[in-house]
């Protein structure tokens, strides 16, 4: 159909791309979600007055352009530090901390949309503070917050074309790559972009359709 | 501890070109959300419109604007819908991509504010004989602009930050840009970027602050 | 030092620009290749090390010398003074001619009609700079900085912009490559010649010593000219040798 | 006078009014009452054509409101209707709340709306709330507040629709209060409701609904002494007055 | 028996509880009564410890619940709390809202605490709904699972918060038979109530609490028939039973 030079090797070559960018947004989704876990209880349990400083380095990654923090970070380590870490190792260590800043926004948000008197009948119980959270809390929260965690996901995948500035071959990089050699940008484009939305959009309707399920009961 | 000697004062020297950087930013950021508020009202109106071709038309442009990155949209925009031989400055490339984006994500929002507005309240409009647009214009649109101002507050902080991508459609006028260009005279990387981390920074927090004071203004209720 | 610390550790990483065809691209593979690829592999085995490629833009160079990523710039690298102050430079291993290369509906007959033209460049190199200056004496005319050299012929060949300044080997391997209808290329750049050099970090004199020494064995041995003949084609490499002094 | 001839009406398949006749005269004060999902709210809806009906016609002085050449916002300004809940609009204050129909829609100015409004508001005991917003007032103040918007249109009928259900138990005495006081200025009026001391002591006339069908009317204080329907009984036993 | 002696409870400046000294004895039911807030949810939530006090004391069972040394998880064992509305956890289904307390607090086994919910799921006519979720019951049979929920954890004492004011009417009167149920099995309770009836016919005293101070408190035949407090004559002929 097409007049088109692309061969199987170039889609394979692609797909590796692909595999980077699921790597890395795995990586980073996977530990910033710890880290926005800890860090958002932490903002809910001891009150934005004590969780001031917590607050105000979270909300750098999210004031500042993705790029820049790449740009910073790996400059820092690198020209400053003068650590020999490689570029993957930085992106996955920005990303950690830029989905961390995003998820203990959404945690602590699914926290304090637990009702209070849902919360008190369970204290009220003899449930302690830790089987509240554990039983109570966190499933309750996690409804609430789940539909934005994967939003959160998502977009981290995205942002992770980014990462290219620290010299790592994800998936956008990959189709530009072609691009070079075999000067098609429409098409190879469109393919870059048809990956993307392989990966993305299942994603994105089972968030819908997690929401949806949930509001249900 | 560092064997490495910082300049500040050789990054510091380019601080006004920055700061004409950051009003170029600022312009394309305001510029692509007023364009993207209008689309996505559009888009929102096509959606619930019932007409199976513009729903198609609304459901397409939000999908892609939400799945895919926004780094490749606006690359798309100069270099993909160049094979169609329409060229675009870098200046309207970025913003292009940018406007895009936000038509897609505030229409999503815009949908979801809608939702929340109870149906009395059409209800409401309309038995007092308002005619469907008037009640949609009086009574809807302020409600629905009210509950979307948050997202849309996000999303404005967003535009800012995207407009760092329009380096790769040549664009160099924006804070960004000016960064990477002083860079490559200077390699002064980590004074450099640090200096437009931080103008980023008290951007997008005025932007915050600017957003709290028009709430308390508009919507007092 | 530096040079212990590649023997030991067993890699040389190389800094490479692999969208500057024919210094650097890629096969159809996708595998790293051209001349610097090649240098690159030289200069491993003559340390008795492994090449580790890394792909930089042009751009990222410097900064990924600097941050740590990669041992030696083999980047087709313009030995400005400016970076000099940054990094470390060896003698040059290359020297380019530069030439004009327009889009054909921008009519251009010599390198002077670029006056007040959209011109592209690659962000940050010895091209843009220059490109700039010429600009700034004209009063008109436009610079657009992308990322790539790929990005830049894509848009030339887009009619996005009217002209581009790029070495005379990547803009003969770009036009006969027939991946870009529509470029001419129009006239040599009034530019001093583009020497080329090596780089790697500024106190590493071991490593610099030996890059230098690496250069002048390359000549010497006509290594420089086979792959001159392999990645370039016909024609006379530049004269890289001192008259009487150094072969 | 409202006239609804055999009105039949259906939510895709499932059928919510099973062929209702009914007159409401004017000056009627007439109570609707019946369970849940028996159809209440979709007659009134229907009466002020905010709904399709599927057959039969319903008449407001004559006019068929279903009709195609009817202009319905025209007719809408002499139904006022307010609604169990939802009914203020949040982003305007009880003022604007009040006057924003007159002017939009009669082309009032504003002074003149304005007048009308306080006039409406002092009626209904809101004298005093004229510049908050309706986050500020109470559910019964609301609901009064609702009340009084649609008097501003000076409508000829009213129809209200459970209007003290999402009421706390001591707000629903304000409201109810203000019901009676519009009955004895004569104003027309349906009122669905659960509170069977109003329908007793206000109503002219009681109809029950069940399962969209109305299975019996009758004068109010017959209806509650002596009920004829053995739903109608059935519903008012389950009730703990 | 619980003590409470001289409790003063704020929010911030706002004093809710102004020096409240009550004593209810093993198997009495004292029901309580009063405007909107006047403090009778704080006192509740006081007596299990969910909120700190001021000043004053309570002790159940004579153990000060106040006291740092006092082990509040386990104290709450044995005072079962009802409130108003949100008592179901909407993830778990019925049985296992009654099982997840016995188990996780007391560690019983999920044999054993399975037997004791559904004998307590039964005792308020839950026991065809042991599987399903919250979500599908009713208002009634949520509060109704709740005070199940309570009882399986063995409490000495039941405090219920106006464990009917947020169901449908039709509802109300399920959940009453509940608790009037429970009295008789000789529970001890406190009811915070806006039920005359109930607290009328089922409890021995009856509390009235008016702006954080417990106005009057009588047996309940005399509490209604002779009312001393001015503002208790005032709360019971504002209210239309
Ligand atoms: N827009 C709608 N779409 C589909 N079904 C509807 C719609 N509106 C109402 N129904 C259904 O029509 C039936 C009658 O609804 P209606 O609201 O008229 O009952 P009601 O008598 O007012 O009940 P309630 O006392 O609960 O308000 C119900 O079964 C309801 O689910
Ligand atoms: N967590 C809290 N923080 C601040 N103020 C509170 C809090 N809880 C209750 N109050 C205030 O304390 C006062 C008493 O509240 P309380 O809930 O005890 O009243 P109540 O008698 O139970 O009223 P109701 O009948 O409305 O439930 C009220 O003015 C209330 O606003
Ligand atoms: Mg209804
Ligand atoms: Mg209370």
């Amino acid at each position: 159909m097409f007049d088109t030079s692309i061969s199987v090797n170039d889609l394979l070559f692609l797909a590796q791309g692909a595999w980077i960018t699921i790597l890395v947004t795995a990586i980073s989704v996977f530990l910033g979600t710890l880290l926005g876990i800890f860090f958002g209880v932490l903002r809910y349990q001891v009150g934005p007055w004590w969780a001031a400083p917590i607050t105000f380095v979270l909300d750098i990654f999210r004031s500042i352009p993705l790029l820049i923090q790449l740009v910073l970070v790996n400059a820092f380590v690198g020209i400053v530090l003068r650590l020999q870490i490689s570029g993957f190792t930085v992106a996955c260590g920005v990303l950690t901390f830029y989905t961390a800043a995003y998820c203990a926004e959404i945690v602590r948000g699914g926290i304090e949309a637990v009702p209070a008197t849902t919360r008190r009948a369970a204290r009220s119980l003899g449930l302690n503070w830790f089987q509240d959270m554990r039983y109570i809390v966190a499933p309750l929260a996690t409804r609430v917050a789940l539909p934005s965690w994967i939003g959160l996901a998502l977009g981290v995948m995205k942002d992770s074309a980014l990462v290219y500035v620290v010299q790592v071959t994800e998936l956008l990089k990959s189709t530009q790559i072609l691009i070079t050699r075999l000067q098609e940008p429409l098409l190879l484009l469109t393919i870059g972009g048809l990956f993307y939305f392989v990966i993305s959009f299942p994603i994105a309707r089972l968030g819908g359709y997690l929401e949806k399920r949930w509001s249900n009961d | 501890m560092f064997s490495y000697t910082f300049q500040w004062n050789q990054a510091l020297a380019r601080l006004p070109q920055m700061l004409e950087g950051a009003l170029v930013t600022m312009q394309v950021a305001i510029m692509s959300m007023v364009l993207g508020i209008l689309i996505a009202i559009i888009l929102t109106g096509f959606r619930l419109s019932g007409n199976k071709f513009l729903n198609a038309v609304a459901v397409t442009w939000i999908e892609i604007a939400r799945n895919t990155p926004a780094l490749f949209q606006i690359y798309m925009a100069h270099f993909g819908v160049a094979s169609f031989g329409i060229h675009f400055s870098p200046f309207m490339s970025l913003l292009i991509g940018i406007t895009f984006n936000n038509a897609g994500y505030l229409s999503e929002n815009f949908r979801g504010a809608l939702k929340a507005i109870p149906e009395t309240q059409t209800r409401s409009a309309r038995s007092l004989g308002m005619p469907p647009i008037m009640a949609f214009r009086t009574v809807v649109l302020p409600q629905m602009l009210r509950i979307s101002f948050l997202p849309m507050t996000n999303q404005m902080v967003w535009a800012v930050l995207m407009t760092s991508l329009g380096v790769t459609v040549s664009m160099n006028a924006d804070l960004y840009g000016v960064t990477q260009d002083l860079n490559a005279l200077t390699f002064r990387t980590f004074e450099l970027f640090a200096i437009a981390g931080v103008i980023f920074y008290i951007i997008v927090k005025v932007i915050n602050l600017g957003a709290r004071l028009i709430a308390a203004r508009l919507f007092r209720y | 030092d530096m040079l212990d610390d590649i023997i030991s550790s067993g890699t040389l990483r190389c800094a490479i620009t692999l969208d500057f065809p024919p210094m650097g691209m890629r096969d159809e593979n996708n595998e790293p290749a051209g001349f610097d690829v090649d240098y690159c592999n030289d200069l491993a085995d003559a340390l008795g090390v492994t090449a580790e490629i890394v792909d930089t833009p042009f751009p990222e160079r410097i900064p990924a010398l600097m941050s740590g990523r990669v041992d030696v710039g083999v980047a087709s690298t313009s030995d400005t003074l400016e970076r000099a102050k940054t990094v470390g430079m060896s003698i040059p291993y290359y020297a380019f001619e530069n030439a004009v290369v327009g889009n054909e509906d921008a009519a251009m007959e010599s390198w002077e009609d670029m006056k007040g033209k959209t011109i592209g460049a690659t962000a940050g190199t010895y091209e843009a700079i220059w490109i700039e200056g010429q600009i700034e004496e004209w009063g008109e005319g436009e610079l657009r900085p992308y990322q790539t050299q790929a990005d830049v012929f894509l848009a030339l060949s887009q009619g996005q912009i009217d002209a581009t300044v790029s070495t005379v080997e990547v803009a003969e391997a770009n036009v006969n490559s027939g991946n870009f209808p529509g470029l001419v290329i129009v006239d040599k750049a009034p530019m001093v010649p583009d020497y080329v050099a090596l780089f790697t970090m500024r106190q590493e004199y071991g490593l610099l010593n030996y890059l230098d020494l690496f250069v002048n064995q390359q000549v010497r041995t006509g290594r420089y000219a086979e792959l001159y003949a392999k990645w370039i084609g016909e024609g006379e490499p530049a004269d890289l040798t001192i008259q009487n002094v150094y072969r | 006078m409202i006239e609804i001839k055999d009105v039949h009406k259906s939510f895709a398949t499932l059928e919510v009014l099973k062929g209702i006749n009914l007159t409401v005269e004017k000056g009627e004060v007439l109570s609707v009452i019946g369970g849940s999902g028996s159809g209440k709210s979709t007659l009134l809806t229907c009466i002020n054509g905010l709904e399709p009906i599927n057959s039969g016609a319903i008449l407001v002085d004559g006019t068929e409101v279903h009709a195609k050449s009817t202009d319905l916002n025209k007719l809408r300004r002499k139904i006022g209707i307010v609604f169990q809940q939802f009914n203020a609009f949040p982003h305007l204050t009880v003022l604007d709340n009040v006057t924003l129909a007159p002017r939009k829609v009669l082309g009032m100015g504003k002074k003149q709306a304005e007048e009308i409004a306080v006039q409406q508001l002092e009626n209904v005991g809101l004298g005093d709330k004229i510049n908050v917003y309706p986050g500020r007032l109470s559910g019964g103040q609301q609901q009064r507040m609702a009340i009084a918007r649609a008097l501003a249109m000076s409508p000829e009928y009213m129809l209200f629709d459970e209007v003290t259900s999402a009421l706390d138990p001591q707000l629903v005495g304000e409201v109810l209060d203000t019901l009676k006081m519009l009955a004895d200025d004569g104003m027309t009026m349906i009122c669905v409701t659960h509170e069977m001391a109003f329908a007793r002591d206000v109503s002219d006339r009681v109809a029950f609904f069940h399962q969209g069908v109305m299975a019996e009317i009758a004068p109010s204080d017959e209806f509650f002494r002596a009920p004829k329907h053995p739903e109608t009984q059935k519903f008012l036993s389950n009730i703990r007055e």
